[in-house]
């Protein structure tokens, strides 16, 4: 990275926030405890400070200046995120295995953590600059404009109708058998009417003592006799009964449910 | 007329391109601090001549727009094919078959209510048209089809259509069908 | 070159300027019903060369807008509404680099968990889409930077991001893992 770059991405966009003053002003830098976004901004921005490229930087110059800056700010009772104080530790530790005599078992070697965080930095680095170089650029809505006043295109969709002739056709013969006059004819039934019924259960009823099932009232099946005319006849003898019973003519009974339904008449009030 | 100081003109353009609203020569001049920018307008007039864009005056108010014979560029139609409803198809068959027919006697044939929209869609076609009134009482708008009607159906006249003896001949006339197919399209259509 | 269709070229010139929206080559052409623009766009973009008003490509989508030169003169006066938190900032520039990327990607190369309200921003913007998911453990949604991004920060394409590719020779646009592979390799080859 030259030194072009650095000075760029010092350079501050109006869309910025502030960032930490400039060095030596150490009242001002601790004061601005939320300017950073966390621990490896605050490293990046003392490393700045260092006013060298990121690759020569030094990285122990670095961990002091930052544990320094951690004492200082828990010296002067400001709260630190825990993530600053992690930082501290780790920085706090990796000093140390930078100094202590080497162990070359040691995996992975503190050289090779020195490195990995100054590529963090660089890595971070080079986006600051960046963002900082895309927000200086022009921008469109704020440098350059567009149209004020478009007319706007519009497209209208337009249904272009389509059905042929064999549609058309059938549509017709469709309507014309719809319309084909429909007579409804109920064929003959054999059927014992009601009033049949009535007449037959209630003369029935009368010469009976005591309770009759309702099947005795019916008529005779001879073989041969249309079973519908049975089914007919037991449906008209129960609503016969029925009858009967709203008359006070007949008393009805049935001990359980589908059990035999038995009739007799009721007891004449005396 | 004086030389444009080129750096106005591409100002001037910028500024009216810009503005969302007509700004007048006086607005132009002072949100630029320049002390006229009448040369300036009239040298974009005659730039943009022939263009797909014109800059143009309208009571001392100056803005862009889009050339006036290419209007029709920013209103396109575009047709989707569309395939007519069972009761609009069914409504076209009536009126052609019995033309001319007022929307009563449609429905009267149909044995349904015909939604005013479906006689809309058939005149939006171009099949179908409004052939006068019909003299009697409430003189009912009467229908019949066109010339295009023919035309997309292939037919040199009305009287091409099949009668009801070829109907029925084709089978179109069975009841149970028809009956089924009635009822179910009545319910998907309508 | 081929000679342009001077009635294309207005014709396209015209749709451009009344577009409240950019438009792609393609969209111009099935609008004018043309076969292709781009002579047409070639031809503009040079007749606009050094106006106040120029024609512009943005990942694909064509816009007119005033000259960047012109900026003092037109730069509105009110305060920019969309005023980016650093955070904000910072998480667009880490997506337009390296997309499509990850919201673990973007904390690692910050150092610092990024706020739920801070995508969305850029997201609400219009400057950052989700660009689906990373096959992988997890399954990461993945983001990347739009159309409209691009021509907010007047980039023809992403390639035309400042420094991108300084950036990439750098290795500053890999991985921390393979740039220190990259970097150990190199020494002792040395």
């Amino acid at each position: 990275m030259s030194e072009d770059n650095l000075t760029l991405y010092g350079a501050q966009d109006a869309d910025w926030l502030p960032l930490a003053s400039a060095p030596g002003n150490d009242d001002a830098l601790y004061l601005e405890l939320d300017g950073w976004e966390g621990p490896l901004d605050l490293l990046l921005d003392l490393a700045r400070r260092q006013k060298v490229d990121l690759r020569t930087i030094s990285i122990l110059d670095l961990v002091d200046q930052y544990l320094g800056y951690v004492n200082r700010a828990q010296a002067l009772r400001l709260e630190l995120a825990a993530d600053y104080l992690v930082m501290a530790a780790w920085l706090a530790y990796l000093k140390s295995l930078l100094l202590l005599p080497r162990d070359p078992e040691m995996q992975p070697s503190p050289e090779e953590l020195a490195l990995r965080l100054q590529l963090r930095l660089q890595r971070l680095g080079a986006m600051r600059e960046a963002a900082s170089r895309l927000m200086a650029r022009d921008r469109l809505g704020r440098d350059v404009l567009p149209r004020g006043m478009p007319e706007g295109i519009r497209i209208d969709r337009k249904s272009r109708w389509t059905a042929n002739l064999y549609d058309l056709i059938q549509a017709y013969g469709t309507i014309k058998a719809r319309n084909v006059p429909v007579v409804h004819m109920v064929r003959e039934r054999p059927v014992v009417t009601l009033e049949a019924a009535l007449e037959r259960v209630a003369r029935l009823l009368g010469v009976a003592l005591d309770w009759v099932d309702l099947r005795d009232f019916l008529p005779r099946a001879e073989p041969g006799t249309d079973p519908r005319l049975t089914r007919s006849a037991l449906a008209s003898s129960f609503a016969a009964a029925l009858e009967l019973a709203k008359q006070g003519r007949a008393e009805i009974a049935q001990d359980h449910v589908f059990g035999p339904l038995r009739l007799r008449a009721a007891a004449v009030a005396s | 007329m004086t030389a444009p100081d080129a750096d106005l003109v591409r100002a001037v353009e910028a500024t009216l391109f810009a503005s969302d609203l007509p700004l007048t020569a006086e607005q132009i001049a002072r949100h630029l601090g320049a002390a006229s920018v009448r040369v300036a307008l009239d040298t974009l007039v005659s730039h943009y001549a022939g263009r797909g864009i014109e800059l143009v005056e309208r009571g001392g108010y100056w803005h862009f727009q889009t050339a006036a014979d290419l209007a029709h560029l920013l209103r396109r139609e575009r047709e989707d094919p569309r395939r007519l409803s069972r009761a609009a198809i069914e409504a076209l068959a009536i009126i052609a078959y019995h033309e001319p027919v007022s929307r009563a006697e449609i429905e009267a044939i149909r044995g349904v209510q015909t939604a005013r929209g479906t006689l809309d869609v058939l005149m939006e076609a171009g099949w179908v048209q409004i052939a006068g009134r019909r003299e009697g009482p409430g003189r009912p708008t009467i229908y019949a089809t066109t010339a295009a009607f023919l035309a997309h159906f292939g037919l040199a006249s009305r009287r091409d259509l099949p009668g009801i003896d070829e109907l029925r001949a084709a089978g179109l006339l069975d009841p149970i069908d028809a009956a089924y197919a009635a009822l179910t399209a009545g319910e998907s259509d309508e």
